[in-house]
């Protein structure tokens, strides 16, 4: 009889795709960022 | 090829140095001739690349880009090039807790030097720190520090000086006597390169003088053609 | 920045396609283990996750040789890149380890000697970061970068054989014995598994990539200002 | 003179030069020494340790002590060369550069080295124990030397930093895991009298460490001094 652990399981797939998810989420917000610095930069470039 | 065939008369050569710092270039595509013999200053304001070139060339720092050649061979070759180069910068190098004729002791073994003695002796003399010999460095002005690296750059005797501001505290006494020694040596057919902030009191004694702007030498001319470069003559004028 | 490569674009697709269509695998078509029960489910993507993490830190000592070897950027670019999506994999992996452990082991963290290098190895990469943030010139930050990672990458040898020889508690997959917790996989098991890692090394390119265009940018930032 | 013999003059007055200065200074080895014993003090109190706990924890808080101590050491090293540029002075040696990562290293593990057998007599005088087996001074040696080269390493990366000193530890002490593992392991062994066979694993990994850390040195050093 196996042991009884759905919930840990369900924390455990939500744990490494919340992570996972939380990291794209920071890429996607430094790029966009980083894009919007750089049409600064070309918009008065000095 | 015809690079290197015009570097082997000449005792340094250097061909499209670039050297960046922050993505930006310190030293741009910059191109230099120096022959034996010669005493050239190396003129510039302050962060024009003076002490840059001076370490690259003492192969203290690295080039991103170009060739350099010492007495026609390549930079970067052979450690045993640095033997032929005595090198003073704005740092005296020396441990403070050792005397001045242990760090130049030291300094002659890392030489590999015969007759360690004598040439320390000698080098002391020169300087005259005689009295100060065996005491620790920590405990010396920073005119004996300096007058203690110019004995320390001479010691194993190289053919090519690269001397970086060696009038930094030095006073008038001590700067005369350099003077004299920067003579002594141009007259014995050393190569020197010296970067000067100051140069004036120098022009009556060195052969040439290399103009260093925005990364490149600009003018290179005996110091008898001066008077026909204004812009050098008055950039001369003006830092003096 | 140079626009979006079709490539970049395929492999974001692909992720996006297949880690949910791996999951589904793991929880509908994956038997589920006799004593450990569903939580044993979580492994396919923690043992991935470690995999991709330990691919993303050899990759970034390689890059970093390539930096030494061409002194190009963009091979900084990439050691760091690999470095930073590496740590975020480690982390997955130390988090999930602890989540099966919990009921396994009863207890959330074992000072399993693998377990505890795993969480050294994060560590060793944290520091590749302060070490960065402490040098001031780009050119200097590539180059210490570089014989950092190389060097780090060169004791993780080193590291695993001397938890080969501390008794661990970890089970051991990949072996037909049954001690302390090891299990033996179906061919369903394999399966999945073997697809989970497959989905982990794209991912890890993908975000690899993007991470590498996002320094690209950011140098040319810093470039113009 | 012969190119070989060229560099090992060069390591040998290198290492020469820091025996000296330390010598002068007496900085390094005193302040290495009276902290190692600090930490073996604060650890007994720290961890309540008994008697009995004591005799098996000896080999872990002489490694703990000496590799807290070493690092001290090492900072110290570096820093000398940095004072007035020294580092300089070495690098215009007309030798290959990685020598000065030999000289340094070999200074390093010297002064270690002397901690340790200053600490073995304490140490088997609070734990009821003889420290000083050849065996055990073997180990300390082989741990010792991969420590301090994998340390010199680092200090050089370290000390170029804007936080200088102050991050060695972190870089150094995850990454010297395996040795310190490696080295408790079989002092552990060798304390409790057990078989050569049953440590020869630890001893060899002590070796591979000693190898590895070297060759990163003699590969890397000059590309860490260029600026």
């Amino acid at each position: 009889m196996p042991a009884n652990t759905l919930n840990d399981m369900i924390l455990g797939f939500a744990v490494i795709l919340g992570v996972l998810l939380i990291y794209v989420l920071t890429l996607v917000i430094r790029t966009r960022r980083a894009r919007v610095q750089r049409e600064r930069n070309q918009q008065n470039p000095d | 090829m015809e690079n290197q065939a015009a570097s082997h008369a000449l005792q340094i050569a250097v061909r499209g140095l670039v050297k960046r710092y922050h993505y930006h270039p310190v030293l741009n595509q910059l191109t230099l001739d120096i022959e034996h013999g010669a005493f050239c200053i190396l003129v510039g304001s302050n962060g024009a690349g003076k002490t840059t070139l001076l370490r690259i060339l003492a192969s203290l720092s690295r080039a991103d880009e170009g060739r350099i050649w010492i007495g026609g061979m390549l930079l970067g070759t052979s450690p045993l090039l640095r033997k032929r180069i005595g090198y003073i910068s704005h740092h005296t190098m020396f441990y403070q807790d050792l005397t001045a004729i242990e760090n130049l002791r030291h300094y002659a073994r890392l030489y590999a030097l015969q007759d360690i003695d004598e040439k320390i002796q000698a080098g002391i003399q020169s300087t005259g720190l005689t009295r100060a010999q065996h005491q620790p460095v920590r405990t010396f002005s920073r005119g004996m520090q300096q007058r203690l690296s110019i004995a320390r750059a001479l010691l194993h005797d190289p053919d090519i000086l690269l001397f970086d501001e060696p009038y930094t505290g030095l006073d008038q006494e001590a700067a005369q006597s350099l003077d004299q020694k920067l003579n002594a040596l141009h007259q014995a057919g050393r190569t020197i390169l010296l970067a000067a902030h100051r140069p004036q009191r120098l022009i009556s004694i060195a052969s040439h003088v290399a103009w260093l702007n925005d990364g490149k030498i600009i003018q290179h001319i005996p110091t008898s053609r001066l008077a026909d470069i204004p812009d050098l003559y008055h950039y001369l004028q003006e830092a003096a | 920045m140079s626009k979006k490569p079709t490539l970049l674009l395929l492999f974001d697709v692909l992720s996006l396609i297949l880690i949910p269509a791996a999951l589904i695998l793991i929880l509908f078509f994956t038997p589920v283990e006799r004593v450990m029960g569903p939580v044993q489910k979580v492994f396919y993507f923690h043992v991935s996750a470690a995999w991709a993490g330990m691919l993303g830190f050899i990759f970034a000592g390689v890059a970093g040789a390539g930096y030494l070897i061409t002194r190009r950027q963009t091979w900084d670019w990439l050691s760091l890149s690999a470095i930073e999506v590496g740590l975020v994999f480690g982390l997955i992996a130390i988090l999930s380890g602890m989540i099966w452990a919990q009921p396994i082991w009863n207890t959330w963290w074992v000072w399993d000697p693998r377990l505890t290098t795993t969480a050294i190895m994060e560590l060793i990469y944290l520091a590749y970061f302060i070490l960065r943030s402490g040098l001031d010139t780009p050119e200097a930050r590539a180059r210490l970068g570089a014989v950092y990672a190389i060097v780090s990458v060169g004791t993780v040898p080193l590291t695993f054989f001397s938890i080969r020889l501390f008794r661990t508690i970890h089970p051991v997959v990949i072996t037909t014995g049954g001690e302390g917790g090891a299990f033996n996989m179906s061919p369903r098991m394999l399966l999945a598994f073997f697809i989970s890692l497959a989905v982990f090394t794209l991912l890890l390119a993908d975000l690899v990539w993007h991470r590498y265009r996002l320094a690209e940018l950011q140098t040319q930032n810093k470039q113009e200002a | 003179m012969k190119p070989l013999i060229r560099y090992l003059n060069t390591i040998w007055q290198i290492t020469r030069k820091d025996i000296q200065v330390e010598w002068r200074g007496r900085q390094g080895v005193p302040v290495m020494l009276v902290f190692a014993l600090l930490v073996v003090f604060l650890f007994n109190f720290a961890l309540q340790l008994s008697p009995e706990l004591q005799a098996g924890l000896a080999s872990g808080l002489l490694w703990v002590s000496l590799a807290f101590a070493s690092t001290l050491g090492l900072n110290r090293s570096v820093s000398l060369e940095r004072e007035n540029n020294a580092m300089d002075g070495l690098l215009l040696a007309p030798v290959d550069r990685s020598a000065i990562f030999f000289g340094k290293s070999i200074s390093n593990f010297a002064f270690t080295c002397l901690v340790a057998i200053i600490l073995l007599p304490v140490f088997s005088l609070f734990y009821q124990q003889n420290m000083l087996s050849l065996p055990l001074i073997g180990i300390i040696l082989l741990g010792v030397a991969a420590y301090t080269s994998l340390g010199t390493l680092l200090a050089a990366l370290s000390i170029q930093t804007r936080t200088r000193d102050v991050l060695l530890p972190v870089l150094l002490y995850p990454l010297a895991l395996p040795i310190l593992i490696a080295a408790v392991e079989s002092s552990r062994g060798v304390l409790s009298g057990q078989a050569f066979a049953d440590l020869q694993s630890w001893v060899y990994l002590l070796v591979a460490c000693v190898v590895l850390f070297n060759a990163a040195g003699l590969m890397f050093f000059e590309t860490i001094l260029e600026e």
